[in-house]
């Protein structure tokens, strides 16, 4: 492990516990800082190493990759479907992110979008192990359509087959966009939508 | 006690038997039951008669006699699958393209 | 002919014999044939021929019949039933099964034979070690022949039945290796 | 929490059952007792001695202690005796009974676990009876489109095939079914018979499972047979007879087959194993892979039979491992030549040999069966490609060793007719 | 087929022309489904050619109940004892990633020692998990002597967590903001005691099974998954490990207490089903160590609890936080809007990622070594199909 | 011949446990000894004290009546529901107590950490089969009883393996 790793664990212990540390009695109501704003807003100074990396992923395709948030091992992109493909290679055959650790889906019915994120990490580099890099993208909810990734992460195919029956986004190019863990005569509206509720609650 | 004769009778009885297993059956496998038929009739002969004379050359005989339909199975229903994974069919008649 | 054990034998000697050409499932038929062997074993037993009785138990029970009935097994059951046979074919058959009974009977009851050696009664047994000899003397360059063509001919089966895609050892080949 | 009727009463309970008990009571005296009185003096039995038996003098005769010893001696010399009781199925099956219970204790204890506990007071002893009662009771299942004649009797065939081998097993001098001049060929020939049953059945049940289990029995059974006939061809050359009285004989006069031949030996309690699909050689039932292999289908009594047959079958090879290698009944005399009991002289049953031989076969058995199921605690199942291996290539250049072993033996002089080391 | 491109390909044509459209009446297909009594509540069609796999099919989902979507209607803290459900044999792990992840959101910390008791109830837990895999792999390699063993020590363990928490395997011990009780009296010296035997136990587990013949000859150069392979299918835990890849969450992003304690992580190169086998078995022994130096360190009093109030919230956002468990990564994805209850719960497994190499591995290999290869993915049907 | 070694090596461990002694409880006639006599919280310190999650036992002298049990329970099982009681007591104006449903609780112990009076506690027992699931349901009365559970078998482990009692 390289000497900048050794440093990155301790943090996560050391930021989150900020606003509890100045009120520890009464974490219901923290007007601190930080609790009431987006998370994006809240460190104004990401670290150093995080920084680099989506500074490289912003110069290699500028607009295309806003970056949502930098937490201590955590980075978000957001990126259009269309882009999705290229920006996940760049990220695989660049950044040495070979892996897809969960991959899911989450409907905002507010936006009329669905978000797909894919958590991707690395065993290859060895910096890198302890990030997750969350690489997000937003299609209709009325026509959800996404390219998959999965000639680009192997990894992804059981989480784009389980994201398909269970938020109805349909993988194109997937070669399986079918029943997974939903029983075999199922005919509701895909699960783990919004608008399907659960009986009696 | 049975004698010689009636041995022979029931020898000839199941040879009977296979040639006519041979003569209408189309079956491949049922053609290779009656020549086994046969052969049993043709061993139970060599042991009588070698009870009857007493001469161990018979039994020597039969031995060998069994030894060889045992192979001559083998390659017959290895002839059989064959035709079969060929074919799709086990009936003699069917096996067209094996003339010439 | 007043011997109950021959009759019973004979009785299911000839009747599986036809069983096994008659009956509509070829299984049965393997099954009737190993019955009818085993029938024919009894009748080397009854003939003072132990030795020979075993081997044919262990030969045709342990491995003709094993044989039949795996290839029938293998062979789909559809090609099993279709039975197509024309009935007068099938009565020539039988006309000729009696043909050759009537006139190979009636020539053994011509030729003398009946009667002429007399009761098995008379003569000594002969004991399997005198086979053996026999075998291993005289016989001795038939026996290698014989393995050889055992040998030949389970190559043969084996050659015969594997298929060129799967390398390794399958299932028809060490069924055919079971033969000697 | 009993729940009964709620117009239930008593009296009414009481008068039933008196109104039951008055009509089995007519019933009895009109027809059953006239039929139990016809049967008592009437049927003729086999004369024991100068008298004529009927069952109404058996029993008198079964009362008295006494009276019964000739009755006993003249049924021990039966065949019927020796078939169905003493060297032939109730000895194997009570065998194999223990076997089942020793088996089950012995991995228990080796587990760390206790094994049947509480069906019979002491360490669940009659645990067998118990289970042998719940497959008797338990429905027998036959699947659809399974062939039933084959179905039905394949178990029956099995059992029947097992007991044919136990009837060839010399275990005490003079105490053996069948003796045949060609008992070691014989055996190998009955032997022959499971493969076939094991592929019909397998056939019969109509399910993928079995039919792979039993290819895989057939596969297995055959890759062994040809070590096992070669290294018991060792214990041929040895002892220059195929009869297995005989081969016990031979090694009365010298030692233990086992201390000239010990290869040998070692490829047939590895070839039994196969045989018997014992673990590490259970490749037909492995409950992982294939269900449970060709015992899939069975249910109930069909199970019990065909577990019956595999004990029996059990104790025969670990019997003809005995008659083998260590010299079948040979042992030192433990048992007096005379023996009196106080109440009923049994002395005209008591034979010292024949009992003597008895108890260091059986002992010899019971070692040899422990060896069978010892592997089992610690040993995983073998895979199909290594176990054909084994069978096809290693063990029968073992066997061939070994038989070369055994005709330097003979040839040099050490064994043999006029042999050094034949007392 | 050599290369995982390769077996991908005729995975995708066998999956998409044989099994539709034309049975070729060669291959037999083996349904080795949910009765099985090789399986667990999970379903693979497998496609025989003679004694090979050409071609397998997963289909778990048999125990879905929709978790993720059941804790969008429960609050932070009623969805512990309902999120321990999908895999109650490893129950401290999946609480423990979700309780991170929910400190995170909320902002609170866990007090030292509430952290010390967490990570021995985890690594207890862990025990527990790896000695009920390994009495399965060994029953399903047909050695029941190694079912016994493990299930027998299991039962130690399973004690010693049930004096800590209270429960025997459904344990509802960590919550967000520390522990539920502090340690019983006289439980270090158990707990010490136990480790003790156990780590004895282990050399006998060695010689029975791990160095025995028989089993290395099954395991051994069986269902090789290569590190590269290894890398792009997104394995993880013991799996990935044993290809050569010491990835171990406990290492890579340690939290709470992991980044005092000194441990290595285990790892084997050769990634065939034995070095599958054989990872966790060291694991357990580094847990052992693991365990002794937790207690060691461990403050003898002081707080396990921060307070919480009984309906916590926290501002919008999202946390992603992973444990390492039994299977490997456990990664608990919460997007909270703001309310008591969390807007979304994305959990991600272990066994759902490892079952992926179920298909590429079984290609190519015989079916006796189908349980060998199953089992050492480290599956947990319950937690995949959550 | 290192596989030749190994065998021996495994027959050897194997065989050396035919001497330990055994591993199995005998449940009815054993019982496991716990630690205290069952779950309980202490709402001033925030803490639980450890004890074994068995069935609930309820003081009717300190229960209020504030229905906090049965809403930590809404949750996760919905096994304690409210029900009206004849006692009269000065602290539970309304009469209600919490009635908790067997065959729906998981034990996992959150109705006691939410109670703040020290009325709701957990005990040793576990042995709670019935025949029918109605039996199951246990109304205030039935959790005032304090349960009679004995158990003591406890884990002994020494030099010659582990064993229980």
């Amino acid at each position: 492990m390289s000497g900048e790793n050794k440093e990155q664990p301790k943090k996560p212990a050391a930021t989150p516990p900020k606003p509890t540390a100045a009120k520890p009695p009464v974490p219901a109501k923290p007007p601190a800082p930080a609790a009431a704003t987006a998370p994006q807003k809240k460190e104004p100074e990401p670290p150093a190493f995080e920084k680099g990396i989506a500074d490289q992923i912003k110069k290699r395709f500028g607009e295309a990759v806003k970056v949502v948030f930098i937490r201590p091992l955590r980075i978000k992109l957001m990126v259009e479907p269309r882009d999705i493909v290229e920006v996940a290679t760049f990220l695989r055959d660049t950044m040495g992110l070979d892996h897809a650790e969960s991959a899911g889906g989450t409907d905002y019915p507010k936006d009329n979008q669905i978000e797909m994120s894919y958590h991707l990490g690395s065993y290859g580099r060895e910096d890198l192990a302890s990030h997750v890099l969350s690489l997000s993208t937003r299609t209709a909810r009325d026509d959800a359509r996404l390219p998959t990734l999965i000639n680009v992460y192997k990894s992804v195919e059981y989480h784009e087959r389980e994201t398909f029956e269970m938020l109805g986004i349909y993988f194109e190019g997937h070669p399986r966009n079918d029943r997974f863990l939903l029983p075999e005569d199922w005919a509701d509206i895909p699960p783990l939508r919004k608008d399907f509720r659960i009986k009696g609650r | 006690m049975a004698e010689l004769i009636d041995f022979i009778i029931v020898s000839v009885v199941l040879v009977a038997i296979g040639i006519y297993g041979l003569v209408v059956k189309r079956n491949a496998i049922r053609m290779l039951i009656s020549i086994e038929i046969v052969a049993n009739a043709a061993n139970l002969t060599l042991v009588a008669f070698s009870r009857s004379l007493p001469n161990a050359q018979g039994q020597v005989f039969a031995l060998f006699s069994i030894a060889i339909a045992a192979a001559e199975v083998a390659v017959g229903l290895g002839l059989v699958i064959v035709a079969y994974r060929l074919y799709k069919e086990i009936d003699v008649a069917e096996f067209r393209s094996m003339r010439g | 002919m007043a011997d109950p054990v021959f009759i019973g034998v004979a009785v299911l000697t000839v009747g599986s014999a036809i069983i096994a050409l008659e009956t509509r499932e070829l299984i049965y038929g393997a099954i009737a044939l190993a019955i009818s062997m085993l029938g024919v074993a009894g009748f080397f037993l009854l003939l003072d021929a132990p030795f020979v009785a075993m081997f044919q138990i262990a030969v045709y029970v342990g491995a003709v019949a094993v044989l039949i009935i795996f290839t029938v097994m293998l062979v789909r059951t559809q090609a099993l039933f279709s039975v197509k046979e024309d009935k007068k074919r099938k009565g020539a058959g039988i006309a000729l099964m009696l043909i050759i009974m009537a006139s190979l009977g009636a020539l053994l009851l011509a030729s003398g034979l009946n009667g002429q050696f007399g009761n098995f009664n008379d003569s000594e047994a002969i004991d399997f070690r005198e086979i053996g000899e026999q075998m291993l003397t005289y016989y001795a360059p038939t026996l290698i022949i014989m393995a050889l063509t055992l040998a030949g001919s389970v190559i043969a089966a084996l050659a015969l039945a594997r298929r060129e895609e799967v390398t390794s050892i399958d299932g028809e080949g060490q069924q055919n290796g079971r033969t000697d | 929490m009993a729940s009964y009727p709620q117009n239930f009463r008593f009296g009414e309970f009481v008068g039933s059952i008196l109104w039951l008990v008055f009509w089995v009571l007519i019933i009895v005296t009109l027809v059953g007792l006239p039929l139990v009185f016809i049967v008592l003096f009437y049927v003729p039995l086999p004369p024991i001695g100068d008298e004529v038996l009927t069952p109404y003098l058996f029993l008198t005769m079964v009362v008295d202690p006494s009276r019964t010893i000739p009755i006993v001696e003249h049924l021990m010399t039966t065949d019927l005796f020796r078939v169905a009781v003493f060297p032939g199925f109730t000895y194997g099956a009570l065998i194999g009974g223990l076997t089942i219970f020793i088996e089950r204790k012995f991995l228990a204890k080796m587990q760390l676990r206790v094994g049947p506990l509480y069906a019979g007071k002491i360490e669940g002893i009659f645990q067998l009876i118990a289970d042998g009662l719940k497959l008797i009771a338990k429905e027998i299942i036959v699947p659809s489109g399974a062939d039933k004649p084959i179905f039905w009797a394949a178990p029956i065939a099995f059992v029947s095939v097992s007991a044919a081998v136990v009837t060839l097993i010399p275990v005490a001098p003079g105490w053996v079914v069948a003796d045949l001049d060609v008992g070691l060929l014989a055996v190998f020939a009955i032997l022959g018979f499971f493969p076939l049953i094991a592929l019909l059945f397998s056939w019969a049940s109509n399910s993928k499972y079995p039919f792979i289990g039993g290819l895989r029995a057939l596969h297995q059974m055959i890759a062994f047979e040809i070590p096992f006939i070669l290294s018991a061809l060792s214990v041929v050359i040895l002892s220059g007879t195929l009869n297995l009285t005989g081969v016990v004989e031979a090694q009365l006069q010298s030692y233990w087959f086992i201390f000239f031949v010990p290869i040998s030996a070692f490829v047939f309690y590895i070839s039994s194993l196969a045989e018997l699909e014992r673990i590490p050689f259970d490749l037909p039932e492995a409950e992982s892979e294939i269900v449970a292999g060709w015992l899939t289908e069975t249910s109930g009594m069909i199970y019990g039979l065909l577990q019956l047959g595999s004990y029996i079958k059990t104790y025969a090879l670990a019997a003809l491992f005995v008659v083998l290698f260590l010299g079948g009944w040979a042992g030192p005399q433990v048992f007096p030549q005379e023996f009196h009991t106080p109440l009923v002289d049994i002395s005209p049953l008591y034979d010292p040999v024949a009992a003597n031989a008895t108890l260091w076969f059986t002992l010899k058995t019971f070692g040899m069966i422990m060896l069978f199921l010892l592997p089992r605690g610690i040993s995983p199942r073998i895979r199909i490609d290594i176990l054909l291996h084994t069978g096809w290539y290693k063990l029968i250049v073992l066997t061939f060793i070994n038989m070369f072993i055994a005709l330097a033996l003979i040839y040099g002089g050490i064994l043999g007719p006029g042999g050094l080391l034949v007392r | 087929m050599t290369s995982l491109e390769d077996k991908f390909e005729e995975t995708k044509r066998l999956g998409l022309q044989i099994v539709r459209e034309s049975e070729d009446e060669r291959l037999m297909t083996l349904s080795v489904g949910p009765q099985h009594p090789g399986s667990g509540h999970f379903r693979f069609t497998i496609k025989l050619d003679g004694d090979y796999i050409v071609y397998c099919d997963p289909d778990p989902g048999y125990v879905h109940r929709g978790e993720e979507k059941m804790c969008e209607y429960r609050n932070f803290i009623q969805n512990i004892p309902h999120l321990e459900r999908p895999v109650i044999h490893d129950s401290t792990n999946i609480t423990y990633a979700y309780s991170l992840a929910v400190e995170e959101l909320v902002g609170i910390e866990v007090p030292r020692r509430g952290q010390f008791i967490r990570a021995i109830a985890s690594e207890l837990n862990r025990q527990v998990y790896t000695l009920y895999w390994l009495a399965i792999y060994g029953i399903f390699l047909g050695h029941s002597t190694m079912f016994m063993w493990p299930t027998g020590d299991r039962e130690l363990f399973i004690d010693l967590l049930e004096a800590l928490t209270g429960a025997r395997v459904t344990h509802a011990y960590n919550i967000p903001g520390g522990v539920r009780n502090d340690m019983p009296e006289g439980f270090r010296d158990r707990c010490l005691r136990q480790v003790h035997y156990f780590e004895k136990r282990l050399k006998e587990y060695e010689d029975i099974f791990y160095n025995n013949p028989l089993f290395r000859q099954r395991t051994e150069q069986v269902g090789v998954l290569t590190k590269d392979d290894a890398a792009k299918l997104g394995v993880t835990g013991s799996v990935v490990r044993a290809s050569g890849i010491p990835y171990d969450i406990r290492k890579a992003e340690p939290y709470d207490i992991y980044n005092e304690i000194d441990f290595k992580v285990q790892y084997m190169k050769t990634g065939d089903s034995f070095a599958r086998s054989y990872t966790p078995f060291l694991d357990m022994r580094e847990s052992c160590h693991i365990i002794e130096q937790l207690l060691d360190k461990m403050p003898q009093s002081g707080e396990v609890r921060a307070k919480l109030q009984p309906n916590p919230k926290g501002p919008p956002g999202e946390a992603y936080r992973r444990v390492e468990s039994g299977r490997g990564a456990l990664g608990f994805h919460i997007i909270s809007d703001g309310t008591p209850k969390p807007y979304r719960v994305k959990i991600s497994v272990g066994s759902f990622r490892n079952i992926l190499a179920l298909p590429y591995l079984l290609v190519g290999q015989r079916l006796a070594d189908m349980p060998a290869i199953y089992w050492s993915l480290n599956y947990w049907p319950v937690e995949a199909d959550r | 011949m290192t596989s030749a070694g190994a065998i021996i090596k495994a027959i050897e461990s194997g065989s050396k446990h035919l001497l330990i002694k055994r591993f199995t409880f005998r449940y009815p006639e054993e019982k496991l000894k716990f630690v205290g006599d069952g779950y309980q919280f202490d709402p001033k310190k925030g803490v639980g004290i450890a004890g074994y999650r068995g069935r609930h036992i309820l003081f009717h002298d300190k229960c209020t009546g504030c229905q906090l049990c049965a809403i930590a329970c809404e949750g996760i099982a919905e096994a304690i529901g409210m029900v009206k009681v004849d006692e009269q007591w000065k602290q539970n104006k309304k009469g209600i107590m919490p009635q908790i449903d067997f065959g729906k609780c998981v034990f996992c112990g959150l109705c006691v950490d939410a109670c703040p009076f020290y009325a709701l506690f957990m005990t040793n027992d576990y042995e709670l089969s019935s025949f029918t699931k109605e039996h199951l349901i246990y109304t205030p009365a039935q959790l005032a009883v304090k349960p009679k559970y004995q158990g003591d078998v406890e884990i002994v482990i020494d030099d010659r393996g582990a064993t229980h009692g």
